[in-house]
């Protein structure tokens, strides 16, 4: 396990060290390739592991079921990330966007980017893990300002502003927490997960519940919780699409990871109560502040941005719930979000990249320029609003079910009509993308293969996931679920 | 039981022509003219009937079928309207089924007026079904007045429990009310005019314009038999009243006959002292008969 | 064969017409065959498992398997037996037409039309079947987004997206309501399981509120007035055999999922719960069926008279719930079953119409009546089988529409006796009365439809080279016509079923409601009053009276028919000079301006020759007080709202960091307060 | 100890109105060697190691390398200030503001955390905190708000000393380097800023909204 982990730290970082001595691009791509696949294996050796072993655990990394379920988002996302990237960044070194020099620049912060996101996962250490979610904003910074115009720039400029100011919130908080330990005797195991968890009992509530409040707003802001979430779409949109993918279903799930980890002891020592309504309060302000902006929207970009803020609420909600169902539904939405959301920043890439504009208004008749990518994209906006039969569906419809379960059936009936609402946007502009007549001069166009199955993949997974879920993930969620409820 | 309703039709059927003449000859001499004989109905659809008639190439079967079935429904009618004869035993005389064999028997010769092309046709036709669409609510609602009071829609079932009643001013409202509908329904005036071929005033004339020879021998026919049948509804249902001994029998047709020989003379007057009104105006018209029966029921 | 076994049969006949598409999309006149093929099969099966319930006599059956999500449960009882009855019916002609209407779309896409077309089968078996709460939302909403892609085939039309769009928005919308309702009841009976919903123990406000989700919700998916506008956009947009479906069959699975909620879940209510249901039946029928008649595009017609008829079904049910509240169960029971006859005659004369329309689009390429005529010389099977069609759905006799209706009127006429006092009785006639005003635009509008569509000359060049459509699609409007035929001649079979769908529930009695005794009669008998429908009898004085009719025309020898020129003032009659079907609908759209409000526009076109006069046409519409007053508003209320409130996102990092502190500070005050 | 915390707070309060970059960036140069001496001080009163070490990281790193990069960024952005007067919030009320967060702190946070070994620090390290995070509300230069950023990890840092003595070792280091990384970062997007919009001022960043 041990030298699994360190394969896991390791194998990015080499991967991208190598694509910074190259530039030739059949070098980079077989770079790439491989060392995405590599670490895509590693990753899914280490949750088969977990699977096995319940949990790994020494003094600076922690790995259990929570951590598999993130890998598994980790691993699915940067392998379809580089598999997409492979013909999109090559097409954007042939239409001039960049430099051959970026290319192997933008691979090597690719990489730096999911050792980051790794690295969040499997360290067992709540002050490692700030640090290493630090590392993601950082990591990400420069590719989300890679294009290096104005826009991007100003997108980068608050995306670090604001999330640097976020997590300094978070690192308050974990001292904070850190003095809490500190004074409860247990400094010897500084931060530790594990440790801090062992000893939940003898913290001092009142400084906890302080504590839990800064990292309630510095983690939310990295995930996106409303009203912390404004640099998400500026930094969605302009990053280059396969990093809008994974910046969406990837690091907005490695930062909800931390707040779970946080929240699990914040439960042990206050109660379940108020973080809950806490949870409660934001989830629901994320899913109602995402409408005005997926209403009336100009980027399409931004549309899936808003529809991220969206999904973290309801993520959010299934937190606050608090229930095994509530959780096992959150954790299992924050998988399928990934897919889809990731899915749909490639396929939007792909149209974005042809119609050379991130305008809906000058995007239309999709279906007869890419008629694959278009139905896909369909299909995909139609799972993300939930509609069933896809995997979406599956699990916010948990998360509503569970909210009218713990009676509280007016905030999960405000959050059914607040999700047709958001349907409503999503659907209008796509389809106005989807069908109509194409531009003129525009003609039908073959999409490269790795781009096709890196789509292909999560939509077969969309779909595939609304019928069937696999007994193995079933287990590892139940088992996660519990993780989280203090099993 | 089914010889007196072969009977009863056999009679209304006859009689229908007669009626017609009633109220043409009382018309004319109200208007100070000699008018026709009772009788001339009957040489006028005998003749009718022994003519050929000109048909357009344009028109399909419909328009051959549409006299028959609106002779059909009249006769149909016929069968089940109330009279003298109370029919124990099945009550199948029902007043929806009045109301829809009429609406069937419309439809197609509405249908048929757009057949031949010409736009009077089609202007009879759209002003028929514009009048039906008026006078359905005040025909529900009169006909309701008396259902309820009988608890009941069987049609004979109503007329014996009307005549139950005593006179009373929610009958004579109703009464008044089915009055103007009869009006309406079998096209008199004000509401139209059986005696003209001017193209902006007629309706049902114009509805059935393309029609000669043997097809219009019987739409004449069919709504003489029409006109009976709701002036048989008006006497049966909405001015029952019978003197003392004259119940059953021969003496209740007697005075049923008189009875509808009285209102005949009463639409030749209605029809004598009042203009044609404009088509709409009509609505207004059929709105009052709707605020009668409506009046009736309150007053019950 | 037993019923589980069919059922699984005709599953997986529709599967297997989803696959079976797909894998021959390279050569569609397989694909045709093969997959419409075997959705005929399928949906006999489906009759047959209907027929096999209640050959049975009406026994619940249930079965059930694991699924991923946790124990999927079907359930066979008469209710679900009674919609799948009316679905075979409806799919099996619908199929059979298809299999000739569907070669217009050989080059466009034609796999996916037919394997969605199974889908869509499929999902409409399932939703009438399943029983579990998230199962049956997910059937529910696959019927949505399957139908959404029929009805968004042709997207190269603009409009159709808009109309598909719109369709979406308004179920989904429907759908969330549906779906608070059922997570109400669920969360309250502690169970998914739709035999054990209406355990739970609720407080009246709280039964009260479910009932109006379910009501709103269900009733956005019928097309119920307010929330109808979805319906004359999409049904039209669909190709005509998806309509004839949509129209006929899933309009009505929103009837089936009311019925579930008023009759099992919620069981009796409170008597303003029967009377809201009521007031929105008079509301959709009276105003659907008068845009219906502005209407000048056939299917767009048609759309609308399902609005109308979604209205007279609920004049029955919302009856029936009075009823029901006032403990009547033998009228209710008679309420409950107008209801249903009239779902099952809807489906059936609606599909035919559809049918129909589609045959009409098929031969002239056009769906507006103002361009048609003549049809019936070109196209004479078409022409009489829409003319049934057109007859049943105008109430009159001896066809279906008549039983149903008369039905509802006799439901309505022992109003009264539920509703004390002068405000029942009047309650009692006006609905009486709306109803008959009703049916007499019905008639009005198939008059216009027929009468434009079939009859006179040709309006336009579509029209004139018009020609007879392939004898599959006639088919399956000859298997339509004498449905309509069957149903209303012979009612007993029908009610025999009904009385077996509505007993057992609580509040419905059917015990020896319907007299039998006697062949040519259904004598219904209540202790309160009584009624008879002779449909055999009526029958027999129509044909008599033809009969007669034809002794008078025939007395003096066959005539002689002398050919001759419409009169038209001795002008050369054209197809110019016959009536329009604006013309045709214009005294009612004037005498019914105040609820319409028409507006004419003349438009003159002077670039010919300003010497000689110009050319002018009229463009007549009428105004939609929903969209205006509601729909409009809202919209562009949000949209101005949603436009208002992206200033939160207003550019400024200052701001944002502002946003973070503030919420900062506002969480530390809860917290102190907590 | 007391000393230094006045004199931080001091620097804290002089750096609202400074418009000079500069001058600014001294300041902050300031602050850094305080917080520094005060790990030293922390060091010789608890005896422990680590704190020298953090100490020297801080020096090395909040006093070396980041004003370092800071200065090396001057020469690009010549005739760039923060012009006063301009200000989202005017020089005087943002020294109000500092002066509020100062008596807030001391006020309201030092009471809710007892027993704290170095208490008179707490509220200064909180109100610096709080100062940092105005800092960059109120300020257009993205070199201003850098220090902003700058500044408030300075609080962050003395409010771990204060309350506990600093965090783990290999912890303070990924924060260390964690900072030192997000100044390069800025460093380079201000320098990449002033290429696109020959400007630095943050204010014209506002096309991205809605």
């Amino acid at each position: 396990m041990y030298e699994l982990i360190l394969l896991a730290l390791i194998l990015p970082i080499v991967t991208g060290a190598l694509s910074l001595l190259q530039t030739r691009p059949a070098a980079l791509r077989t770079v790439n390739l491989l060392g995405s696949t590599a670490v895509t294996g590693v990753l899914f050796t280490m949750i088969y592991r977990i699977t096995q072993e319940n949990v790994y655990s020494t003094e600076f990394f922690y790995v259990d079921h929570l951590s598999a379920v993130m890998l598994f988002v980790v691993a699915l996302l940067t392998f379809t990330a580089t598999l997409f990237s492979l013909p999109y960044m090559e097409k954007e070194v042939k239409d001039g966007s960049i430099s051959e020099l970026m290319l192997s620049r933008y691979y090597a912060l690719f990489n730096l980017f999911s050792f980051a996101m790794i690295s969040v996962l499997i360290v067992g250490n709540l002050g490692l893990m700030w640090v290493a979610v630090e590392g993601t904003t950082l990591a990400s910074a420069l590719l989300v300002a890679f294009y290096f115009n104005r826009d991007a720039l100003e997108a980068a400029w608050k995306y670090v502003m604001i999330c640097t100011v976020g997590i300094c919130l978070a690192l308050f908080g974990t001292m904070i927490l850190y003095y809490a330990q500190a004074t409860a005797g247990g400094a010897g195991y500084a931060l530790n997960w594990l440790a801090l968890r062992g000893i939940a009992a003898q913290l001092d509530p009142a400084v906890v519940k302080i504590a839990f409040i800064f990292i309630l707003i510095g983690y939310g802001t990295k995930a996106g919780l409303a009203p912390m979430h404004t640099w998400l779409p500026d930094a969605h949109s302009q990053a280059p699409s396969p990093i809008s993918g994974l910046l969406s279903g990837a690091l907005l799930s490695c930062a909800l990871y931390v707040l779970v980890r946080n929240v699990i002891i914040v439960q042990a020592v206050i109660g379940a109560e108020y973080p809950q309504y806490l949870l409660l309060g934001v989830g629901g302000l994320s899913v109602l502040i995402a409408i005005p902006f997926v209403l009336a929207q100009h980027d399409v970009k931004r549309l899936l941005a808003y529809s991220s803020v969206e999904h973290m609420g309801i993520i959010t909600l299934g937190l606050g719930v608090g229930t095994p169902l509530a959780i096992y539904a959150a954790l299992l939405h924050i998988v399928n979000h990934a897919v889809a959301k990731s899915a749909l920043f490639y396929m939007a890439g792909t149209i974005t990249q042809e119609y050379k504009t991130k305008n809906i208004r000058q995007i239309r008749g999709v279906i007869s320029v890419m008629p694959l990518v278009a139905t896909m994209f369909i299909v995909s906006i139609l799972a993300i609003t939930g509609s069933p039969p896809f995997n979406i569906f599956i699990s916010e419809f948990m998360i509503i079910m569970s909210l009218f379960a713990n009676q509280q059936g007016v905030l999960g009936g405000m959050t059914l009509l607040l999700l047709a609402a958001i349907f409503a946007g999503m659907m209008r502009y796509s389809l106005k993308m989807g069908f109509g007549i194409a531009p003129a001069g525009m003609g039908r166009v073959e999409v490269a293969a790795p781009a096709m199955t890196a789509m292909g993949v999560s939509a077969a997974i969309l779909i595939a996931g609304g019928i069937y879920l696999p007994p193995l993930a079933n287990s590892v969620l139940l088992q996660a679920a519990k993780i989280v409820l203090g099993g | 039981m089914s010889t007196t309703i072969l009977l009863q039709t056999i009679v209304i059927v006859l009689l229908a022509p007669l009626i017609q003449g009633i109220v043409k000859n009382t018309k004319a001499r109200l208007q100070s003219r000699r008018g026709p004989a009772y009788f001339q109905p009957y040489y006028d659809y005998a003749k009718y009937l022994k003519k050929d008639s000109v048909i357009s190439p344009t028109v399909s079967w419909v328009f051959h079928f549409a006299p028959y079935i609106y002779f059909a429904t009249a006769i149909g009618a016929a069968a089940i309207v109330p009279t003298v004869f109370t029919h124990s035993g099945v009550k199948f005389d029902n007043l929806f089924t009045l109301v829809y064999l009429f609406a069937l028997g419309r439809f197609f010769l509405a249908a048929a007026s757009l057949d031949a092309g010409s736009s009077f046709g089609g202007m009879g036709g759209s002003r028929e079904m514009f009048i039906s669409v008026l006078v359905e609510p005040p025909l529900m609602l009169a006909l309701f007045t008396v259902a309820y009071s009988a608890d009941s829609t069987g049609l004979s079932a109503m007329a014996a429990a009307a005549g139950a009643l005593p006179v009373s001013f929610s009958a004579l409202l109703a009464a008044v009310s089915f009055l103007m509908i009869t009006v309406a329904e079998t096209g008199r005036i004000p509401v139209d005019n059986p005696d003209t071929h001017l193209e902006l005033t007629m309706i049902h004339e114009g509805m059935v314009l393309e029609y000669s020879g043997r097809p219009v021998g019987l739409i004449f026919w069919a709504s003489a038999i029409k006109q009976l049948v709701f002036i048989l509804l008006l006497v049966n249902l909405f001015i029952p009243w019978q003197p003392e001994g004259f119940t059953s029998g021969l003496f209740a047709a007697t005075w049923m006959l008189f009875k509808v020989v009285l209102a005949a003379v009463l639409l030749a007057g209605m029809e004598t002292s009042t203009n044609k009104i404009r088509l709409f105006r009509v609505p207004g018209l059929m709105a009052a008969a709707g605020v009668f029966s409506l009046l009736a029921l309150v007053a019950q | 064969m037993p019923i589980d076994q069919l059922y699984i049969l005709a599953f997986g006949l529709f599967c297997l017409g989803v696959v079976s598409a797909l894998l021959t999309s390279e050569r569609p006149k397989m694909t045709n065959i093969l997959s419409h093929g075997l959705a005929v099969l399928g949906c006999i099966a489906t009759i047959s498992l209907a027929v096999s319930v209640f050959a049975s006599g009406g026994q619940t059956l249930v079965f059930q398997f694991d699924a991923p999500l946790g124990l999927i449960k079907i359930r066979l009882d008469s209710l679900a037996a009674f919609f799948l009855l009316a679905f075979g019916i409806v799919g099996t002609a619908a199929s059979i037409y298809a299999i000739g209407y569907s070669r217009e779309y050989y080059n466009r896409r034609y796999a996916q039309l037919a394997a969605l077309y199974n889908l869509f089968l499929l999902s409409i078996l399932l939703v009438l079947t399943i029983s579990q709460v998230v199962a049956f939302i997910i059937a529910w909403e696959l019927m949505t987004v399957v139908s959404f892609f029929l009805v968004n085939h042709e997207y190269e039309k603009n409009a159709n997206t808009g109309a598909a769009y719109l369709y979406i928005l308004m179920t989904h919308v429907g759908t969330a309501f549906i779906a608070i309702a059922f997570l109400l009841l669920a969360s309250q009976a502690h169970t998914m399981d739709f035999e054990l919903l209406k355990t739970g123990m609720m407080s009246e406000s709280l039964r009260s509120v479910v009932f109006l989700c379910a009501l709103f919700g269900f009733g956005t998916k019928a097309g119920v007035m307010p929330m109808h506008i979805w319906l004359p956009e999409a049904h039209p947009a669909a190709p005509s055999h998806v309509s004839a479906l949509m129209s006929g069959i899933m309009i009505k699975t929103a009837i089936y999922g009311m019925s579930r909620f008023f009759l099992e879940f919620l069981g009796g209510g409170p008597e303003w719960w029967g009377q809201l249901v009521l007031a929105l039946a008079i509301i959709s029928s009276v105003f659907g069926v008068l845009y219906a008649l502005m209407e000048h595009d056939l299917k767009r017609l048609l759309a609308y008279h399902s609005v109308e008829n979604i209205g007279i079904i609920l004049l029955g049910i919302g009856a029936g719930m009075v009823f029901t509240s006032k403990g009547m169960p033998l009228l209710a029971g008679l309420a409950w079953i107008a209801g249903f006859y009239h779902v099952f005659n809807h489906a059936v004369f609606k599909s035919l119409l559809f049918m129909g329309a589609g045959a009409v689009l098929h031969s002239t390429h056009t769906k507006d009546v103002e361009q048609l005529g003549g049809l019936i010389k070109k196209m004479p099977y078409t022409a009489f089988f829409f003319l049934i069609g057109a007859a049943a759905i105008a109430g009159l006799p001896p066809l279906n529409g008549f039983v149903s209706e008369w039905l509802t009127f006799q439901a309505l006429f022992f109003l009264p006796k539920a509703v004390a006092g002068i405000l029942g009785k009047f309650w009692a006639v006006i609905l009486i009365a709306l109803l008959g005003l009703t049916g007499a635009l019905a008639a009005t509008c198939f008059v216009k439809a027929f009468g434009v569509t079939f009859l006179a000359k040709p309006r336009s060049a579509g029209a004139e080279q018009a020609a007879e459509v392939p004898w599959t699609m006639l088919a399956g409007m000859a298997g339509l016509s004498l449905t309509c035929v069957a149903a209303g001649v012979w009612p007993q079979w029908m009610l025999g079923i009904l009385e077996q769908v509505v007993a057992g529930y609580d509040g419905i009695n059917t015990a020896g409601l319907f007299d039998n005794s006697q062949w040519y009669a259904v004598a219904f008998e209540t202790r309160q009053a009584g009624g008879v429908l002779t449909m055999p009898v009526v029958v027999l004085l129509i044909a008599a009276g033809l009969l007669a009719a034809i002794v008078f025309a025939r007395w003096n020898g066959v005539p002689r028919k002398v050919s001759g020129e419409t009169w038209t003032c001795g002008i050369v009659p054209t197809a110019r000079m016959e009536y329009t079907a604006t013309g045709f609908a214009q005294p009612i759209r004037r005498a019914f301006s105040s609820v319409l409000n028409p507006v004419d526009e003349i438009i003159t076109d002077k670039s010919l020759n300003p010497y000689h006069g110009v050319k002018i046409r009229l463009h007549v519409h009428v105004t939609h007080y929903v969209n205006e007053l509601l729909y409009n508003p809202l919209k562009d209320g949000v949209q101005n709202l949603a436009q208002y409130l992206t200033g939160i996102q207003a550019g400024s990092l200052q701001l944002y960091i502002g946003y973070i502190m503030a919420v900062t500070v506002v969480v530390l005050i809860i917290s102190t307060r907590w | 100890m007391e000393l230094l915390t006045i004199l931080l707070l001091l620097a804290a309060i002089l750096q609202t109105r400074v418009s000079n970059l500069r001058l600014a960036i001294n300041i902050v140069l300031v602050q850094s060697v305080i917080v520094a001496m005060a790990c030293v001080i922390i060091g010789i009163q608890t005896h422990e190691v680590h704190m020298f070490i953090a100490a020297l990281l801080t020096s090395a790193i909040k006093v070396g390398i980041i004003p370092f990069a800071l200065y090396r960024l001057l020469p690009y952005l010549h005739e760039e200030r923060e012009i006063v007067g301009r200000e989202i919030v005017k020089a005087n009320f943002s020294t109000f503001m500092t002066l509020l967060s100062i008596i807030l702190s001391y006020g309201l946070i030092s009471p809710n955390l007892p027993g704290v070994a170095v208490a008179s620090t707490l509220p200064a390290a909180v109100s610096l905190t709080l100062i940092g995070l105005f800092f960059i509300m109120m300020r257009r230069q993205a070199v201003m708000q850098i220090i902003g950023l700058i500044t408030m990890e300075n609080g962050l840092y003395l409010f771990g000393l204060s309350i506990t003595q600093g965090l783990p070792l290999i912890i303070e280091m990924g924060i260390f380097l964690d900072v030192l990384v997000a100044v390069v970062v800025l460093v380079i997007l201000t320098y990449r800023l002033k290429l696109s919009l020959e400007s630095t001022d943050t204010s014209l960043l506002k096309k991205l909204k809605g």
